[in-house]
């Protein structure tokens, strides 16, 4: 078994898909945004419980629902990085991650969590990028609509 | 199991030049062997030109080996006149051109097409739109836990308002071979036509139209051996001159004034435009493969190797297997308990392990099986045990991994 | 004229295989350089696999390259966005697709669609079609003697009623390159939408979408160096999500349940089925080759020869030519007096000279020509003048043979 | 020029295609046989003025169109071949023409009038097959329907 194939599956990935963060439903919800992968199947749903104040995103956030080993990991590592931000700070994570996963990143911005570099494994399997930012590509046009 | 294999393996390039490639993708789209390819470029090296009676050798020659191409296909499936076959760009848009030309016309509010709960998308989502169209109902012969069609119900779905039966002969994500012949004799005892998606048994399994006698059966040239791009519409004589082509343009027509058009007759009516023409001179040549092989012995090998995948699969207590039909084609979908098909299918690909992950284009089975989506794999000639052994071995491994 | 054609036609392998071939009929269809056809050999032998995203690497990179020609055909076209880009089998399904899937449903009894009198078939049909179902009207922009558009009668044929303006960019019989630009901005005027047939022009001659603010615009990769079975439709952004298929199938929904079906957006909807993927990555490799030319002495070369053509063909008392467009590409239609154009061609074809006699799929134009049909020659890239001189003493024979 | 071409447009086709036989509109007609090939246009009526009795053509008949030399000189020769004949006779006529043509006659049926083996140039063309047999076979069909 390769390498790289240890990489795409890191720990921390073994970890956040099988202890995935804040993994249910809530009983009530504000706003479901809906990360949906047709072609694959995948699809999440991130729950927004209380309305957004002072442009900061409530303290607690919630995701469910069916993926792949990367996607739900991405998910979760998504809900762990972002719940209670700015949402400034928010779009920059955001962001962040999502020039990480497509190597847009300069070389002094690559000091990123642990949690990010999990994912680098990544770069060495095309067909699994749309699994890897899937959840963050909707949470970022969320996002954008909120500082609109 | 036959020794025979080995020597067909390196009649399809795509092995020498992957050796180590274990091909169980074949319900998706089967491999091509060199003739195949080889006709191809023969007719882009040293044919090529358009077709539409040119008077020049080329395009004369070219005109009449797309033509003979119509022979093989009525052949191949047991049609005895070759204006029966019309040539498409493959099933799905066989299975359009009688949704939308011929069966829109006939179709009134309250009327019904029957299809299986097990169908492909491209035999399902046609009939859909139509219906919605015409305010007439879907309806849907039900598939039990083993994958079984449910046949006890398909006298009181059929009525006297159905006015098509669309059903696939094997299913692509179960492996299920349905009894066509009964299925047919029951919908023509009411006098409704029935269309046979093949698209997962022509050419790999025995088809021959006069026994069967389906009105219209549909295949692509891509899952058996065949280029991309081309694929086949037989349609029953009488049924021919009320289907309109989904496409008008050259080549199909008789006359052509500004206020008015007189077509041609079935099969070209529905084939305008520049046709696929190298697409179709391979599949005249997949069929010629095809038919250097015995059939009968092709079945019982990879029906073996299906069987011995199950066996081994089903020794794996991690491994949940979908369906369990009376009788199967050499298509197997599984799942690994706690891993998601496509982390499966992820890993065995980084292994050079072919296989699908996913709804199979059969979103509708794959919700009454209560999975959003399944692994795959399915057999083609080609094939080895040892292909079998190195897919067992590598689930063991990712379980390990995953564990 | 530029000795680099000497060195192109050894780019094509139809030449070295029929070094006699006087192939003049590019019109039909062009000739293949051996990086298209082996790309094609190489996707078959190499890289075969099923697109939609399979998570194996063969399927995978099947999936990107695939989509990675979308980019490519935006940029031949100048469209920012290769989003733009529909995959069809060819010109004629792409203008079916508009006919039926966009401009039928706006249509109303009484309405109108502008096309000119000099359509190929592919480009009259299918809007008649819809015009007749419609009530509507086919209303015809008139060609001169000349054969060139009669502009001065655009602007009472564009109406508030008019749905849709259809046109071709250049005449595959006469070879007029129409004014576009003028023709287009004309309706843009009245918001009347425009669709280019580019079958003749699309990589022969530089198409700039941006400024030529087309609405839609389609070609065939087969008239381009291309393979068959492949062909373009481009869309402007406002019309993308208003257009619906032909085809409805696995592989363009995101959800299908029996009784509804979501599908996925422009240009995936519209590419239900298998595609044609060694088609279209042969279109991109197509591509590739027409960029590694430099255009405009592409063009000036065969208008060259074109012209070459057309002064010897005048001085020959027999020949009488067909047209004298203000701008024309290198397509030339004639007859020689008193001896059928099936008969010339057959001729010619008998000495290896490859020409098209008939209609040439454009029967309303060759109605006001008043003639059944005309011969005609088509120049490519590796044409010469040779081709020229052999054809023209060939005709000079043929008249000997024929007095 | 080939041998090959200089018998495919033999001195009989020649003669047929610049003079051919009855090739005139009459002013009235009783039935009109449309021979007719979309794919290359090529196109002939030919004209039956008067009544069949007797099992009988008539004994002049006409044709008018346009074609290339091969489908005219062959309409000619059809004509030319079949007036007045009687319907079993005119069968037989056009039967073993396009026997002969398709290369279907055994050696000793091989003896036929020159008109008809003038055509046996087509034999080297498969195109112009078409062209050779297009209104016999409209011929054929109309004595066909006339013998029920
Ligand atoms: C101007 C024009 N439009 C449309 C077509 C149809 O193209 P295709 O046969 O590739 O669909 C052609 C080619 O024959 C053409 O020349
Ligand atoms: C049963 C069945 N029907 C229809 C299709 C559609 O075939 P194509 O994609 O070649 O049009 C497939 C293949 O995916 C299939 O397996």
């Amino acid at each position: 078994m390769s390498a790289d194939l240890k990489k795409l599956y890191s720990s921390v990935i073994k970890a956040h898909n099988e202890t995935p963060y804040h993994f249910e439903k809530p009983t009530t919800t504000l706003t479901i945004i809906k990360a949906y992968n047709p072609i694959c199947g995948d699809r999440f749903d991130l729950y927004i419980t209380s309305p957004i104040t002072d442009y900061r995103l409530p303290l607690t956030l919630h995701f469910h629902g069916f993926g792949c080993a990367i996607s739900k990991a991405s998910t979760s590592v998504l809900i762990k990085s972002i719940e209670g931000k700015s949402l400034n700070d928010a779009m920059e994570i955001v962001d962040h991650f999502l020039r990480f996963i497509n190597k847009e990143l300069r070389d002094k911005e690559l000091i990123l969590p642990d949690e990010f570099l999990a994912f680098s494994g990544v770069h060495d399997f095309p067909e699994r990028l749309e699994c890897a930012t899937l959840a963050w590509k909707e949470m970022k046009k969320y996002l954008e609509s909120k500082n609109e | 199991m036959t020794p025979v294999t080995n020597s067909i393996k390196s009649l399809f390039p795509i092995f020498s030049n992957h050796p180590a490639l274990v091909y169980l993708d074949n319900a998706a789209t089967s491999q091509k062997p060199k003739s195949v390819i080889q006709s191809v470029i023969d007719y882009y090296e040293k044919e090529n030109a358009n077709v539409h009676r040119g008077l020049y050798k080329l395009s004369s020659s070219a005109t009449t080996r797309y033509e003979e191409v119509r022979n093989k296909v009525a052949k191949l499936i047991g049609a005895s006149d070759p204006n029966s076959i019309s040539f498409t760009k493959g099933t799905t848009e066989s299975i359009n051109v009688v949704a939308h030309g011929f069966l829109k016309k006939l179709l009134m509010a309250g009327d019904s097409v029957v299809i299986s709960g097990m169908e492909h998308h491209a035999n399902l989502i046609p009939w859909q739109q139509v219906c919605k169209e015409k305010k007439a109902l879907l309806r849907i012969i039900p598939v039990d836990g083993d994958g079984n069609l449910d046949l006890s119900t398909l006298d009181s779905l059929l009525t006297t308002n159905t006015r098509l039966l669309a059903i696939t002969h094997i299913s692509n994500v179960l492996g299920t071979i349905n009894p066509i012949e009964e299925i047919i004799s029951c919908a023509h005892k009411k006098n409704i036509p029935v269309l046979i998606d093949a698209a997962q048994s022509a050419g790999h399994y025995p088809i021959d139209i006069k026994n069967l006698d389906a009105d219209f059966l549909v295949f692509s040239a891509h899952k058996m051996f065949g280029p991309l791009g081309a694929g086949v519409l037989f349609s029953l004589e009488k049924y021919r001159n009320q289907i309109e082509p989904l496409n008008y343009g050259g080549g199909a027509i008789k006359n052509v004034e500004f206020d008015h058009t007189e077509f041609l007759e079935y099969p070209h009516n529905l084939e305008a435009g520049t046709p696929n023409i190298s697409g179709v001179i391979g599949l005249g040549e997949a069929i010629d493969f095809i038919q250097s092989l015995d059939m009968k012995s092709s079945i019982l090998y990879t029906n073996e190797l299906m069987i011995y995948f199950k066996e081994k699969l089903n020794s794996l207590p991690f491994v949940k297997p979908f369906g369990n039909p009376v009788k199967s084609g050499s298509i197997v979908s599984f799942q690994v308990k706690n891993v998601h098909p496509h982390d499966v299918a992820g890993f065995l690909g980084n292994v050079n392990i072919a296989v699908r992950a996913g709804h199979h284009c059969a979103q509708p089975l794959l919700e009454s099986l209560g999975v959003p989506s399944t692994v795959r794999v399915s057999f083609a000639i080609y094939n080895t045990k040892e292909d079998v052994d190195r897919t067992i071995s590598a689930l063991i491994d990712l379980k390990k991994f995953w564990s």
